[in-house]
């Protein structure tokens, strides 16, 4: 294991946030010092993995030195490590939030430590290579985000986060199901090596079409895909604001990524057009009922709720038209356009999230109605929303303006030109839902103030609102680049 | 819970609803059984059994079960005891304990006394045996955390377990001393979790003997139910100084009940 | 031949009892009674485990899946039961 | 193939199924409850059927340190599940109460 020294960044991902999380819980009287801590050096261990991918393309580790079909494997390539550069950044930025928001004793004990915990499962999930390791890490995420989102102890709150907990619950024993068949099946447990076994098995179709079904069944009710959102927003609109940021923007996200891997990777000779077409109508549906329902709402996390259920509906109608594209270029730009996609939105969405906190503890409720004089009251927080709004809506020059053209362009190019449709209904209704959210807060009190009130709270909305609006869509460049070195790995 | 009248229509469309789901799921059982047929006559038959007998002489024990959990697959049970932990904190998280139940009677104080400590010995000789025989850590665990079990239903309210500082310590002993070594090993250039075949045996053994105090208080402190009572609890959940120091305790320890020898 | 048969027989008995203890859990509407029945549904799962050569697994499932899982659970039942009562004695009130 | 893994992996299978539609029909908390873990006992059986390869030879360790794993995850699962129940009693009954 000459390499091991190479390899680090891969491990201190997950071993930096699973040690904060120790020392947090064994001395909570310095829990937010050490949870800054912990949260700074798992950010900067992100950072070194990117940069070590930049350089010598997807990295790849054994654990324990055994042979590859009996270790676990780690592996980082282009896909991964974009997404997990942006959940650490984002959970930086919630992380700083977070020092600040909860002031409560017993909050602050229990916030850091099942934070910590909650990271390393989703850089644990990103950066997993073996389906029973990605089941244990589901179960992580699953189990912390449902805690976290239980925090605030009042009744909503608690049920919300339940019926999260049982539902994930089921979605994961789904999941571990098809995980056996598999096993049964290839007697392995390694993506790769399983991606090889597949596509090696036409005469297994009945097992391999089996284990798809019921582990992106499984996983599409933990993503909240159309009609299995129903958890989503009481859950993610009932926690508190930092941890609504985290479930939202990440681990949801997370979620989704896991979906992609499958379907790309593992079960990509039997997930042509027809099988792609039913997760992309429901993805369909999502956007035009979630961006309504968002319409609709009565309270801020609500709507950001709602417009969640949205955004993962996009990102679902990503998978027929990867159907379609052959290898390519063109089919590297659309890849390259759907992690754009999500990358923003959990930048926005977490922005959006945390500068709604900050509107509720200002005024003492959400209620959008009521929010007149917002805009004269926290100016810093109003534009952290409307940023993150437009880059909700897709307006230029954000990261999600991009990958909607890309969308949109090869919705007409590959022939499937109703999605189209579908964009630019859900685009109308976001811009309608942002600007509702605007037009209230600006409202009467004309009694400017400073910009900035609170640096440690709204530093953190205002900048990840930025980098969805101006960083990703300016420097989208990055990503491309990121993509190539791995576009060799996907489907291949 | 009370069902009001006028339900009667509800009642027979959700009895409906229950038949066609059964007969929905019975067809999707059949459809997984052969599904399963097909997978078994694969091909894949010895699957990883022969591979793992292959190189148990180097794993540092002989049990192959404890040689998957903490050497091939020892990165599963490292997330797995965080897990555990994640769920303890979640439960701490929603309030103080429950009052326990009042002091049982004679007979089973009697009972604990003997019991307990029986099923601590045992847990000890489990984590020991593992490495070559069924056992290891989880069972021993399992064993201390049925102990404590015991304890709380013989009316100690910390099921045996000592004050919140002490048990917070204990409760993450597994993940830190497994992360620990894991790192350590990486620092020395062998990579994560990547035992040189000479240590194997005592590091494994150092982990499993952790892992079995963090798996016992746990699942004891699980049962429990909520934050501990006791000198370090915090009564009250709407303290607002965050960052001072801790105070004082001011009400006495609770009653000993400690059955660790 | 008749060896093989007396084996699948013993093996189908297992299996018999173990399904029908299962359903018999999840049918029982009764809170405490359901939960008995999954204790003893947990314990029969060890002892086919064990026939199975995975002492390990039965250990275990014994000892948390049975027995630390079924005393969370009868606490819970516990706790309905009493709230049911209690609910009871308010209307009657 | 054994027969004998056929067979206690399709029972396995019955139990998934079981649990699943119990989960999905029965509203109260620990029946939910109850129901997950028959599902995931189901799954787990299918794990412990495909590792026993016979009497004569011995049996495949890695689907039982999985299924070892997975009762741990199960019961935390559970623990957690049941104290969010009780604190959504608590909260019923206070607002009962008054």
């Amino acid at each position: 294991m000459s390499d091991a020294a190479l390899t680090h960044p891969l491990v201190l991902c997950i071993a930096l946030p699973l040690l904060g999380a120790m020392l947090v819980t064994a001395l909570p009287r310095w829990s937010v010092r050490l949870g800054i801590l912990a949260a700074v050096a798992t950010a900067a261990a992100a950072v070194a993995l990117a940069a070590t991918v930049w350089q010598q393309g997807t990295l790849h580790l054994m654990l324990g030195g055994w042979d590859r079909q009996l270790a676990i494997a780690l592996r980082a390539d282009g896909i991964a490590t974009a997404l997990v550069l942006m959940a650490n950044l984002v959970a930086l930025g919630i992380s700083v939030y977070a020092s600040g928001y909860f002031h409560d004793r017993v909050r602050v004990r229990s916030f850091w430590p099942l934070w910590l915990l909650l990271w390393a499962g989703l850089n644990g999930l990103f950066l997993a290579g073996d389906l029973f390791n990605l089941y244990v890490m589901l179960e992580l995420l699953g189990i912390a985000a449902a805690a976290l989102g239980a925090l605030t102890g009042n009744r909503d709150a608690v049920a919300a986060n339940l019926r999260y907990l049982l539902v994930g619950l089921l979605g994961s024993i789904s999941y571990l199901l098809g995980v056996a068949l598999l096993y049964t099946a290839y007697g392995t447990l390694d993506l790769g090596l399983l991606a090889a076994g597949i596509a090696d098995s036409p005469q297994l179709l009945a097992v391999n079409a089996a284990a798809m079904t019921l582990m992106v069944a499984g996983l599409a009710l933990k993503a909240a895909l159309f009609p299995l959102h129903f958890w989503l927003p009481p859950a993610h609109a009932n926690a508190p604001a930092p941890v609504s940021a985290a479930l939202s923007a990440l681990v949801v996200k997370a979620v989704f990524y896991l979906i992609l891997r499958l379907w790309l990777d593992l079960f990509w000779p039997i997930t042509g057009m027809a099988a792609a077409m039913l997760p992309a109508l429901l993805g369909a549906v999502a956007i035009v009922w979630g961006s309504w329902r968002a319409l609709r709402a009565e309270r801020l996390k609500l709507l950001a709720a709602y417009s969640t259920v949205a955004q993962i509906g996009y990102l679902f109608l990503f998978l027929p038209l990867l159907a379609a594209t052959p290898p390519g270029p063109a089919r590297d730009d659309l890849l390259a356009a759907l992690l754009l996609m999500a990358v923003t939105h959990g930048f926005a969405k977490a922005g959006f999230f945390l500068a709604a906190g900050l509107v509720q503890t200002n005024a003492g409720h959400d209620r959008i109605d009521d929010l007149g004089g917002t805009a004269q009251r926290l100016p810093a927080t109003t534009f952290a929303i409307a940023l993150s709004g437009s880059a909700l809506i897709g307006l230029p020059p954000s990261g999600s303006f991009i990958g909607k053209w890309l969308l949109m362009q090869s919705a007409i190019a590959t022939g499937q030109w109703w999605w189209v449709i579908v964009v630019t209904t859900g685009s109308l209704l976001a811009s309608a839902y942002v600007f509702r959210v605007l037009s209230r807060a600006f409202g009467l009190e004309p009694t400017p103030m400073r910009f900035i009130t609170d640096a440690r709270a709204e530093v953190p909305a205002l900048t990840l609102a930025l980098v969805s609006v101006a960083v990703l869509g300016l420097a989208s460049g990055p990503v491309w680049t990121l993509l190539g070195l791995s576009a060799a790995g996907v489907g291949a | 819970m009370s069902a009001p009248a006028g339900l009667d229509r509800a009642t027979e469309r959700s009895r409906d609803l229950r038949l066609l789901l059964a007969v929905l799921l019975t067809l999707l059982g059949v459809a997984l059984t052969l599904v399963y047929l097909i997978a078994l006559n694969a091909g894949a038959a010895p699957r990883l059994a022969d591979l793992a007998y292959e190189r148990l002489p180097s794993t540092g024990v002989q049990n192959p079960v404890t040689a998957v959990l903490l050497n091939y697959r020892a990165y599963d049970t490292l997330m797995e005891l965080a897990v555990l932990l994640a769920a303890l904190l979640g439960i701490w998280a929603l309030g103080p304990a429950p009052p326990g139940f009042q002091r049982s009677g004679a007979v089973l104080a009697a009972m604990v006394s003997w019991v307990v400590p029986l099923l601590i010995v045992t847990g000890g000789y489990m984590l020991w045996v593992g490495g070559y025989a069924p056992g290891g850590a989880f069972q021993a665990g399992a064993l201390l955390g049925a102990a404590g079990v015991i304890v709380r239903l013989a009316g100690d309210p910390r099921a045996g377990l000592p004050g919140e500082a002490a048990q917070r310590w204990l409760l993450v002993a597994g993940v830190l001393v497994f992360t620990l070594v894991g790192l350590g090993l990486m620092a020395f250039g062998a990579g994560f979790l990547t035992y040189p075949p000479t240590l194997a045996k005592w590091l494994i053994l150092l982990i499993e003997a952790a892992a079995t105090v963090a798996i016992g208080a746990a699942l004891a402190a699980a049962y429990v139910g909520g934050r501990p009572p006791g000198p370090d609890a915090r009564p009250t959940a709407e303290d607002e100084d965050a960052l001072t120091p801790a105070q004082t305790p001011a009400n006495p320890p609770a009653p000993p009940l400690d059955p660790r020898p | 031949m008749s060896q093989l048969t007396l084996l699948i027989v013993f093996d189908a008995v297992l299996l018999v009892t173990l399904l029908v203890l299962a359903f018999a859990a999840v049918l029982s509407p009764e809170p405490r009674r359901a939960v008995m029945l999954f204790i003893a549904f947990g314990l029969w799962l060890s002892l086919i485990w064990a026939r199975l050569q995975a002492p390990d697994v039965a250990l275990a499932e014994a000892a948390i899946g049975a027995g630390l899982g079924g005393a969370l659970m009868l606490a819970a039942a516990r706790r309905a039961a009493r709230t049911a009562s209690r609910s009871r004695g308010d209307d009657a009130s | 193939m054994l027969i004998a893994q056929f067979l206690y992996g399709g029972a396995g299978l019955v139990l998934f199924t079981l649990g699943l539609w119990s989960f999905l029909v029965h509203e109260p908390l620990l029946r939910k409850i109850i129901a997950l873990n028959v599902t995931g006992a189901g799954v787990f059986h299918v794990l412990i059927a495909i590792a026993y390869r016979g009497d004569a030879a011995p049996p495949d360790p890695v689907p039982h340190a999985l299924v070892l794993t997975g009762i741990v995850v199960a019961v935390s699962a559970t623990a957690l599940a049941l104290m969010l129940g009780a604190r959504l009693q608590d909260a019923d009954e206070e607002d009962q109460t008054p």
